[in-house]
């Protein structure tokens, strides 16, 4: 027993899910963050939208960089092999994998600093080739790793728990991404997770990269008053934009009953439906320039615009779409159909005569 | 000084001008006549307009180290003429274009000079400005089948395989051959003293270079992802293994075997062979210096966590930016030593491109085999140069050794498994993504157990830590084994990769001189057993290296005990081919001054 | 086995829950007592709520090593009880938090273990749920204070000179103290065997770590720019250089005589520090091991384009990621040879905070002299560890060594001025952007010739590197000497860095085994005249090194062809500072060996 | 002689300027680039602008990272310094040297593929950090020193020379320094020199970071017909959104008659002034979010929004005025205002005890 008294996260139920698993099943190892983090709040809807999704856990691939946030990897599904892998570079070697074998989940997930700072260029470039991902950022606005220096999510104003104020202007992943073209583009809030479950669980089946800004208040250097990205400034900044239903391919129907007000439907590649409950008056989520200036709207207002923001069903821009890979993922192929054969060599070397 | 077969001509011209077809035509004439060629072509860190020269060597006896001596000199680049003029030979023989007559005090006593006004002849005859550029090099082409005779037949073969299908671009091309070739004719006497004359030496071979045979073999060793960013001397490595997957690995439907990402630097396509090794792929990337110096980091989490994967370093001048065009061995300790921390990797050092292309399967073999990364550690010269070497081969029977990958049926016979337990030899087993179960795991570059669990345990740190040095321990005896050349004499010369023609060609000189050395071509890191024979068995080793600091020395003492006493080191790091003479000098020298 | 300020003792407990504030206090307690002291806090890489353990030395020979035997244990951490139980020395003490009972199995023999209920005490008497956590660990301060002798009017003085302005606070850390106090002496027979007893051997000493050391000394040397990337062990050394600039370099009007930039990566950073030392500030960078990885290809510009830089090194376990919370040598090989290419390095190797300091002004001055990055190879255990020092002292005629910079008047007197040209001993003169006409030069990583000007050329690149060869021979006698303690024996130990006090703890305890050895310590890289002679002067020598390659032997040979055969390594690189038994251990075994 | 005959790049006059300096002396070594290579082109626009502000070429700072673009700040001001460093780092170089030498005018020349590959990170850093520098890309959609290969900037469709189409998104300079709170945006072309050097004088007084997309095609790889960066299609495809008069402080009247048509001023730090002559209808050069949706628009259409795209004048966040460094540059600090002496030490050793 250590001194610190942590409560285990709790799942609503030992229901079974379509794959006949319960969500101990997707749990991992002991979480060794700080008593309250926020990170720990994502794993727990990470948990729970994996196995609402009746993903395999060894069909998922874990994904991070360094950081607090890139330790939360290890703490679920720990039937799923995981890859902790330097600071700011978990975008490549995602991309890596998912090229060698295109048919697991990728889940990658990292913090401010792994994205914002070290890891910008990855981040931009994974976007630009529309790897098939969930990038999850667990956003506090520092580095809570090395004890808490202002990071690249840091707003104007916002103080360190010393008192200096951070003066940079902020980089906001959310306007980056739709600046950089991403397909499927989100915010939201580790306190939220009725907000939360729903859009990772439409990111996990989005054909594309997908990109969740969660704020994720670290409470041992960023959660004091003054902060930006503590839990009470963002629960009393947050707006929700547009909230999405998922709705599985194969149980469309039984869902239909969540939906309420002004629908907007978006058909995902496999047919499952993403509807966007629009919580904001006029808010059309498949308009990237619209949903640019709204969220820029609100940032300039100091509200923290959250929900799944933006959105492009069917993406054909799909990194294996474009490169026309073979359906196959390229690990499961034979050597046979690799190697051309010394008769084929043969033929080739009259060419270099 | 008459010869035949036996002389080189060096060819200077301006880059981007279409010389370098024209050189290329000239040394596959050669070629296809039978007679071994090499050529090296040493050009600009630049798109156009700047000097550039191709060396080209005949040689009977097959040598194919770069020539220490110049018998013909083609100046066609008046910048350069002052130093071109130079670099001929004492008696050798210089053609210029004399459409801009040679200043006097450009020309040099002792040297022939022959004039040949290539551009001239071109203007009066085509009318386009660009085909008056191209076309000038197909003249003094022509000169040089009058100056050498080189069989008109061979090139008019060639020049149809290129432009068959455009009959006016032949005849121009045919049309520009016979004008400096009756011009040299009529106003010389052709051949000069050294000259061409067909042999049967070549049937067997083909011309190519090491980065299209890499290019190849990692084709045939069945990787399926590359990623890279573009570098010199590394570019067209990838462009050719692009090439071969569009060729060989495209389905009937259009869908693609394969795929290949231009990555944003040479981070990221670490990052991403990193990933697609782990995912179960075999994955490569190719660079040069720099792309190595930025891929430390991740060198270092592969070597860690024990995650395969290939690199090709196309070493080039450094240190910095260095001279991107020009050749060197000066990577040695950044790709054995690479990343911070205890850390030492698998190398193969390709003498050629013959290598470069068997070397494929066998650098994925051991990266698998020994879950590390593995540097194929080629050079400009092996890699961008044409370099004559036997038709290459494939052994149909080859099966990829995927090491200790265990899948679910494996596991299932296990009761427990632990990522990085000792499976024999230091080495442990590993599983892919996707096989769940107890053979997920967590793979990470901090402190881990033999289970793979985080640790920050100092007995637990160390007993993976020592797994390691024991596994590569046993990889010193998985390496291709150095090729010794040995005649039970007290001196030895060791030298590794593209310097092998130049040594060799050097031992043999030596001989004719009287002096007999054993040679020995180190062809991995780490050093096997035969490496640390050979140091034993001999009294004085001479240790040949492109690089200033004797890196290869260097890695031979830390790696072996050897007494330094007794490591000579011959030195050559100024960006070009190596030639004999150096060798056979220092040798011959030191030899000297211990009799004397 | 009773003794008197000579034991040590260590504090098992969680990290994030304020023991650290309770352990500085413990040391600084018995070092106001005059009594030589040493701490080292063994913490993980997490912020909370994982095992965490100091352990205090009292040396009254002043001996400052990490202990070989743990002769009181204190484990507030009942998930380590079980590992703690085991650290005790036959015949030691044991005290834990009773208000959770020790299992019976977890009972040792040959241990005394004492009861204080800590935890229980605190919910007794206090109500937060906040200061029960926190004052837990000032009630075991109070329960050793009792244990030890520790004078309890010390450790009023510190707590009022922490809380002063905290009347509650002090008062109820006050309360915390005597409830530890009036328990142990309540319930046990107090003192221990072993304890403490005033002395006056501190009064000229302070306590301080290497990286506030480092930092301060950077303010000093005249440094104003530093650009950085968090990384531990590293971040507190640019955090009290923004601390000691704060205080020292603000101006009335409230601007900065400085510039402290948290850049967004280690390449970043290392840019940021190249171009400002370009633009002629003294700058520098600080990081570890993966930071070294990502800034080789920019050390390697700076080499070879000469442009002055220094960067300290914290280094921490590797490879990768590695243990960051632990210490070792490991980035030797990283930092002296840094880079693709042929490159080598200036290195300073300070053995602790004194020398962190001293070494930093040396630092800035031979990276100007030299033109070339200058690396200061720290550890955690120096950098992160309060140690016990002699106070530091500044030299207020201390005048910067900038080095061959040409100023505009400078330039007046020339003729003609070449940026690479060698103005004695292989160093060059430079010129700062702003001074204009025949100081004007282009910087850059590609080829270029001794003026500067860019080439591809093979005899004009080589002499700019040959220069630079020259240069480093020359840097070898400026670099700081080593400490050389010769009785003229045959025998020789060499160490670096952190590794210093347990050798010479290793040392004298040889000698009265009857063993004399010769003692270098080496602290700079290149190795100088006297390094050479310690060298040549010893039959056998023992590298001791906390790394797994024997990196500083390797360096030793490659540099100085040393025959390997007497080079003979004590490696230590589990990731503790070393302990002087095994320097001893392995000593004495080699010269038993030996003597049989 | 070569066989390439280049025509020596043509300056309009040797008139002096009010250092009494003719262009000559602002020129550098002879090119190395291909002939036609539009780089040659911003090095003459350079000259002129540099000359034309009277800038002592001792006092400025010429920085570059790799590759064709990045050579050519060794063909002008050979009176200055030059850095050329690494790929893609010059952003961190030039904001080292601006830390130590605030005095200095820094000009950063950089590539596409330099920029917004492997120096992206670093380039929206430097965006963000607001070092005083103008930062040119001279953007020709490829790598032309490695031989044509496309870079992040190459548009969707646009062809290599052997014929192959780009199928990724192009990352777009303007639109992500619009996003990163960039003070100074603008887009121009290499071949229209009457446009570009206004907007680089501008830009090399802006006190802050001033970025400049420059379309500059590349002859020997990216000028062919299906190329979206060649000479050709940029001249038929840019719109010139809003042309800049920049006038220094001190010719403030005499420069006046250049403008005509609606004026937005824009007063710089220094107090000069930036007329924009808008020549799109409604535009307005100091509305980021106006800019950020104009150029997009333009983009969506096939088209090049050229001109002095957005502008904040006398910016308050430039990277010394954030830190409040001294005025007197760092270099010239003595270094007895640098070291506290040793009665200072020994006081605070006191602390250490
Ligand atoms: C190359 C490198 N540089 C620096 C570090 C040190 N480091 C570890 S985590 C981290 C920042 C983490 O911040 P963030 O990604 O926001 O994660 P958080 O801890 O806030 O969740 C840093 C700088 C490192 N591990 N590697
Ligand atoms: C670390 C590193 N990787 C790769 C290269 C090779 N390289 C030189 S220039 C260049 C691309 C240049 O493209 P761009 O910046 O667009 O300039 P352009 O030549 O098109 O003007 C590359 C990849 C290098 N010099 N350094
Ligand atoms: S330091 Fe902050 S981010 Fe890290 S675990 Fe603790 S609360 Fe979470
Ligand atoms: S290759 Fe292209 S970018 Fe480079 S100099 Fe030639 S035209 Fe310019
Ligand atoms: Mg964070
Ligand atoms: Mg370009």
């Amino acid at each position: 027993m250590t001194s610190i008294a942590k409560p285990p996260v709790k799942h609503p139920s030992l229901r079974k899910n379509g794959l006949g698993l319960t969500t101990r099943d997707y749990e991992g190892a002991m979480s060794t963050l700080c008593a309250g983090c926020g990170h720990d709040s994502v794993t727990a809807a990470l948990i729970t939208a994996f196995w609402e999704l009746d993903v395999p856990p060894h069909k998922a691939a874990k994904m991070s960089g360094i950081g607090c946030s890139s330790k939360t990897t290890a703490y679920f599904m720990k039937q799923s092999h995981g890859f902790n892998s330097v600071h700011g570079r978990m975008p490549s070697v995602t991309s890596g994998a998912n090229a060698a074998n295109r048919s697991l989940t990728y889940i990658g997930i990292s913090g401010d600093g792994d994205s914002l700072s070290i890891g910008l260029g990855q981040l931009c470039h994974a976007i630009r080739r529309n790897v098939q991902m969930l990038y999850v950022i667990e956003n506090n606005g520092v580095y809570g790793l090395t004890k808490g220096q202002f990071s690249a999510s840091a707003d104007v104003g916002s103080t360190a728990k010393r008192g200096e104020a951070n003066q940079m202007q902020p980089i906001d992943p959310v306007l980056l991404a739709l600046t950089l073209g991403a397909t499927f583009v989100a915010r939201s809030f580790s306190g939220d997770k009725a907000q939360l479950v729903p859009i990772l669980k439409a990111g996990l089946r989005h054909n594309g990269f997908a990109l969740i800004d969660v704020i994720s208040p670290c409470v041992s250097f960023n959660d004091h008053e003054g902060s930006t990205k503590s839990y009470k400034y963002t629960r009393e900044h947050e707006v929700e934009i547009a909230a999405a239903d998922f709705v599985p391919l194969r149980k469309e129907i039984s869902q239909e009953q969540g939906a309420a007000g002004g629908l907007t439907s978006v058909t995902m590649h496999d047919g499952s439906i993403v509807r966007f409950r629009k919580t904001a008056a006029d808010y059309n989520p498949t308009d990237r320039g619209a949903a640019y200036t709204h969220v820029k709207h609100c940032i300039d207002k100091g509200e923290v615009a959250t929900g799944l923001l933006f959105m492009e069903g069917g993406s054909q821009t799909e990194m294996h779409t474009l490169n026309k890979t073979v359906k196959t993922p390229l690990v499961d192929l034979a050597h046979k159909d690799l190697c051309p054969g010394n008769a084929q060599l043969q033929e080739l070397m009259g060419e270099y005569r | 000084m008459s010869s035949q077969n036996d002389f080189s001509f060096k060819i200077a011209t301006v880059n981007g001008t279409g010389s370098a077809s024209a050189n290329t035509l000239l040394m596959q004439s050669i070629f296809r006549m039978g007679i071994p060629v090499t050529g090296k072509n040493i050009f600009p860190s630049n798109i156009q307009g700047l000097p550039t020269w191709y060396e080209i060597r005949v040689s009977k006896d097959g040598y194919n180290a770069r020539p220490a001596e110049i018998d013909f000199v083609v100046a066609m680049n008046p910048e350069t003429y002052k130093q071109d003029v130079k670099t001929v030979r004492d008696g050798g023989y210089l053609m210029y274009d004399s459409s801009w007559p040679l200043a006097e005090e450009l020309h040099r006593e002792n040297t022939t000079v022959l004039g040949v006004p290539c551009g001239e002849l071109c203007v009066k005859t085509f009318e386009r400005d660009r085909d008056r550029v191209l076309l000038r090099n197909i003249v003094y082409t022509g000169a040089l089948a009058a100056f050498l005779d080189i069989d008109l037949d061979v090139i008019s073969e060639l020049l149809r395989e290129k432009f068959g299908k455009k009959p006016k671009v032949l005849e121009m091309n045919f049309t520009a051959v016979k004008l400096g070739y009756d011009y040299a004719k009529k106003n010389y006497t052709c051949p000069l003293p050294f000259s061409l004359k067909r042999m049967n030496a070549t049937s067997e071979h083909i011309l190519i270079d090491g980065n299209t045979a890499f290019g190849l073999g990692a084709v045939f060793a069945g990787a399926t992802v590359g990623a890279w960013y573009p570098i010199t001397p590394s570019t067209s490595l990838m462009d050719a293994f692009t090439a071969f997957c569009q060729q060989y690995r495209t389905n009937a439907d259009g869908t693609k075997n394969y795929i290949i990402i231009q990555a944003e630097d040479e981070l990221s396509a670490a990052g991403m062979v990193i990933g697609a090794n782990w995912a179960g792929a075999r994955a490569f990337t190719s660079t040069a210096g720099p792309g190595i110096s930025l891929m430390q980091e991740f060198i270092g989490l592969a070597y860690y966590a024990e995650v395969p994967w290939v690199c090709v370093d196309v070493q080039r001048v450094g240190p910095a930016t260095g001279m991107p065009t020009r050749t060197q061995q000066s990577d040695l300790f950044s790709c054995a030593y690479a990343s911070h921390g205890d850390t030492k990797h698998i190398c193969l050092y390709p003498a050629d491109p013959g290598e470069c292309f068997t070397m494929a399967p066998q650098a994925f073999d051991l990266a698998e085999l020994f879950q590390t990364p593995v540097f194929v550690v080629s050079d400009l010269d092996i890699g961008m140069n044409d370099w004559m070497i036997p038709r290459l081969e494939w052994d149909d029977t080859y099966v990829p050794n995927r090491g200790r990958v265990l899948n679910a049926d494996d596991l299932a016979k296990l009761e427990k498994w632990g990522r990085y337990q000792d499976t024999g030899g230091g080495i442990p087993s590993r599983t892919l993504p996707g096989v769940g179960g107890k053979g997920a795991f967590f793979t990470r570059g901090s402190g881990h157990n033999l289970n793979g669990v985080y640790t920050e345990d100092s007995p637990e740190y160390k007993a993976v830590l020592d797994r390691i040095t024991l596994k590569f321990k046993t990889a010193a005896n998985a390496v291709p084994k150095p090729i010794v050349a040995s005649t039970g004499n007290d001196v030895g010369v060791i030298a590794i990769g593209g310097t092998n023609g130049a040594v060799t060609e050097a031992v043999a000189h030596l001989k004719d001189q009287g002096i007999t050395v054993d040679y020995m071509r180190i062809r991995g890191f780490p050093f096997g057993d035969e490496v640390v024979e050979f140091l034993e068995n001999h009294e004085r080793i001479f240790v040949v290296e492109q690089n200033r600091d004797a890196q290869l020395r260097s890695m031979l003492m830390i790696e072996t005990n050897t007494n330094p006493n007794k490591l000579l080191s011959i030195l050559d790091y100024a960006g070009l081919p190596l030639t004999a003479n150096v060798v056979v000098d220092a040798v011959a020298g030191q030899m000297a001054g211990v009799q004397s």
